[in-house]
């Protein structure tokens, strides 16, 4: 029986990881503002879901899985709505996302 | 320390360096606030690694929440950006602080070594405070106990420095009341962030409290408790405006409040006095000495969050009131 | 097995922390900063698992709800004082 | 491990000396600010690297665990970070002063205004 939750909050723990390096590389990698917080946001909440919910396996049924519990609702709650805020006052400030890139752009890019 | 914990404490310690040199470096003001946002996580995380919890607890609600407000309102009166000019050439200071630098790292050779259990440090009090605090003061959390009960009398000036600051500040920029409607336009509404922040309050709020009055058993106390309080209020005033939120909690009661907090601190001192034991020594409060110890504690940490919690709203006000008027 | 996990955690705020250090925009920073913020939040609870005292989790729960507070302040002073550089900095 | 068991020291000389060197070059009165907390920063971690013993546990007491890292500098350190958010407020304070008064954060530009005021106005 152990073995199983601790193979399962395992799992659990290594799918949090992927998700959250996913994240960081996006960050990372894209070139455009909009792109990078798709990137983060998308992959934030289930990281954060695989995580806690790996350690709420640990530790059963606790005070200390109510909190992690209580921690993975607030971070469900307000992640998702800073990164709203974030992008809206983006965008309400001028900050256009690039829609399209032509090919003559990116052939300049390419080159510079 | 295993070697895990070690290799952990150096990552974050390097991270630490780098956001330093990016901040010393940096010449964009908002950059600056950002980047000292960071700086103040990552030290979070390095103090909990120290062990540091009630530390941690601190500097997570100071650090991420009030500085950076209070930062960021300064920033918004004085302007983004630095100017280019450089007046004074960088290499004299290059060099006195290399000259310091190395005198001092030299002075680390003879220290003892981190984490060697026999350092002077932990020598002296620390074994008193650690073997006899839990029977003699009865609260598990040797933090608070040292807070509060050993230490009370270096407490209670920590919080009337906090209150002189208040006061400080005040005598410098007052709130102002708004007579005319800014200059600039209002951003939209925003019904996502109303109803969020709605929702959030009460349960900050509610932490707040808890993190008060669970700081006997749990990292927390006044201190923690009020700064946590005080950014439930910010954020009231940031969803919504600063009349709706002076309205909710109206600067002359909070400048009554906090004075009380600091008269609850001095006051629990003086009752101790009166009834026949040395100032803030709590044993003669109860008939038990470990319930009185209990007792005070409860009290004075009440005291302290109640002049944290005001202080940080009124510096708060301050702050926006005058961004309002100088956009 | 926690202690991979809080090597996972502690790259990813390296790279968060890069995206800080460069921009462009102060949106890419802020961006950056929120992403720390959660991962400080992961990385607290993680650590105290491994360390056999997950009993702070309370401070975790402190960043959950003051980070988010300390976006919002940073996205209203940026609404009220768009800085020169947000938007031709990219 | 030998050469890094004084590491924690060594960066918080570094910060100390990083926060000094903005604190003496920087021009702008908010970056002096921020050297000022850095440099402050920098001495809550050097408390609270001395209070930390090997296989200790955070001061909090609890059932099975013997060793306990030292409390003391964790006073110290809890309470001087809300006194430092204090002064910091105290410290921006005075600079929105300046800022009305001088219409300037500028350090050079701050000391040339007092020449003009010192040596009467010229025209």
């Amino acid at each position: 029986m152990t073995f199983i939750i601790d193979a399962l909050s395992w799992v659990c723990l290594m799918m949090g990881c992927f998700l959250g390096i996913s994240g960081a590389v996006g960050i990372f990698k894209f070139d455009e503002f909009y792109s990078r917080v798709h990137a983060a946001s998308v992959t934030d909440t289930l990281c954060v879901f695989f995580i806690m919910a790996g350690l709420v396996l640990q530790s059963g049924f606790t005070l200390v899985s109510v909190k992690l519990i209580f921690a993975v609702v607030l971070l469900w709650l307000t992640s998702p709505v800073a990164s709203h805020a974030l992008i809206r006052s983006a965008y309400h400030t001028g900050l256009k996302p690039k829609l399209k890139t032509s090919r003559k752009e990116s052939a300049k890019r390419g080159q510079s | 320390m295993s070697s895990i914990n070690l290799l952990i404490d150096i990552v974050l310690l390097t991270m630490l360096v780098f956001t330093t040199i990016a901040i010393v470096r940096s010449r964009s003001l908002f950059a600056i606030v950002m980047l000292s946002g960071i700086y103040s996580l990552l030290s979070a995380n390095i103090f909990i690694i120290l062990d540091a919890v009630d530390v941690a607890f601190t500097e997570a609600a100071v650090g991420a929440g009030i500085s950076t407000v209070l930062m960021l309102a300064t920033i918004g009166i004085t302007g983004y950006e630095q100017k280019k000019r450089r007046t004074i050439s960088w290499i004299a200071p290059m060099v006195v602080v290399v000259i310091t630098g190395a005198v001092l790292v030299y002075g680390t050779l003879d220290m003892p070594a981190f984490t060697d259990p026999s350092a002077p440090i932990h020598q002296h009090v620390a074994p008193r405070y650690i073997n006899d605090s839990p029977t003699e003061v009865g609260i598990p959390n040797m933090v608070t106990s040292v807070l509060a009960s050993y230490r009370g009398y270096d407490t209670m000036g920590e919080v009337i420095v906090v209150f002189a600051a208040m006061i400080g500040v005040f005598s410098l920029i007052g709130i102002r009341e708004k007579k005319s409607e800014p200059i600039h336009a209002e951003p939209p509404a925003r019904p996502i962030l109303q109803v969020m922040a709605k929702f959030m309050i009460p349960f900050i709020i509610l932490f707040a409290l808890y993190v008060q009055f669970h700081g006997d058993f749990g990292p927390g106390g006044g201190f923690q408790a009020g700064v946590i309080f005080s950014v439930a209020i910010i954020l009231y005033t940031l969803t919504f405006s600063q009349q709706d939120a002076m309205k909710l909690v109206p600067p002359w009661v909070l400048k009554r409040l906090a004075s009380i907090g600091v008269l609850i601190y001095g006051g629990t001192g003086v009752v101790s006095m009166l009834k026949g034991g040395n100032f803030l020594d709590y044993s003669v409060l109860a008939h038990d000495p470990i319930h009185g110890q209990h007792y005070g504690i409860l009290i004075i940490e009440f005291g302290v969050g109640l002049t944290v919690a005001c202080a940080m709203m009124l510096i708060f006000f301050a702050f926006i009131s005058r961004g309002d008027k100088n956009p | 097995m926690f202690a991979v996990t809080c090597l996972a955690i502690l790259v990813v705020m390296g790279i968060a922390l890069a995206r800080a250090f460069i921009g462009p925009t102060v949106y890419d920073r802020i961006l950056a900063v929120n992403m720390f913020g959660t991962k400080t939040v992961l990385f607290i609870a993680v650590y105290g698992f491994m360390t056999e005292r997950p009993e702070f989790m309370d401070i975790a729960l402190v960043y959950a709800l003051i980070n988010f507070v300390g976006v919002i302040a940073v996205l209203k002073f940026v609404e009220r004082f768009p800085p020169p550089s947000a938007s031709n900095d990219e | 491990m030998i050469s890094l068991e004084l590491y924690n020291y060594w960066v918080v000389i570094f910060l100390m000396m990083a926060g000094f060197y903005t604190l003496i070059v920087s021009n702008h009165l908010i970056k002096k600010i921020v050297g000022l907390n850095i440099f402050q920063t920098s001495v809550f971690m050097l408390y609270i690297s001395m209070g930390k013993v090997a296989g200790g546990t955070a001061p909090i007491a609890a059932e099975g665990i013997e060793t306990y890292s030292n409390p003391l500098p964790h006073v110290l350190i809890l309470t001087a970070i809300v006194v430092g958010i204090a002064t910091t407020s105290l410290a921006l304070a005075l600079v929105i002063r300046i800022k009305e008064s001088y219409g300037t954060v500028q350090e050079n530009e701050i000391l040339e205004l007092d020449h003009i005021s010192d040596t009467g106005p010229q025209a």
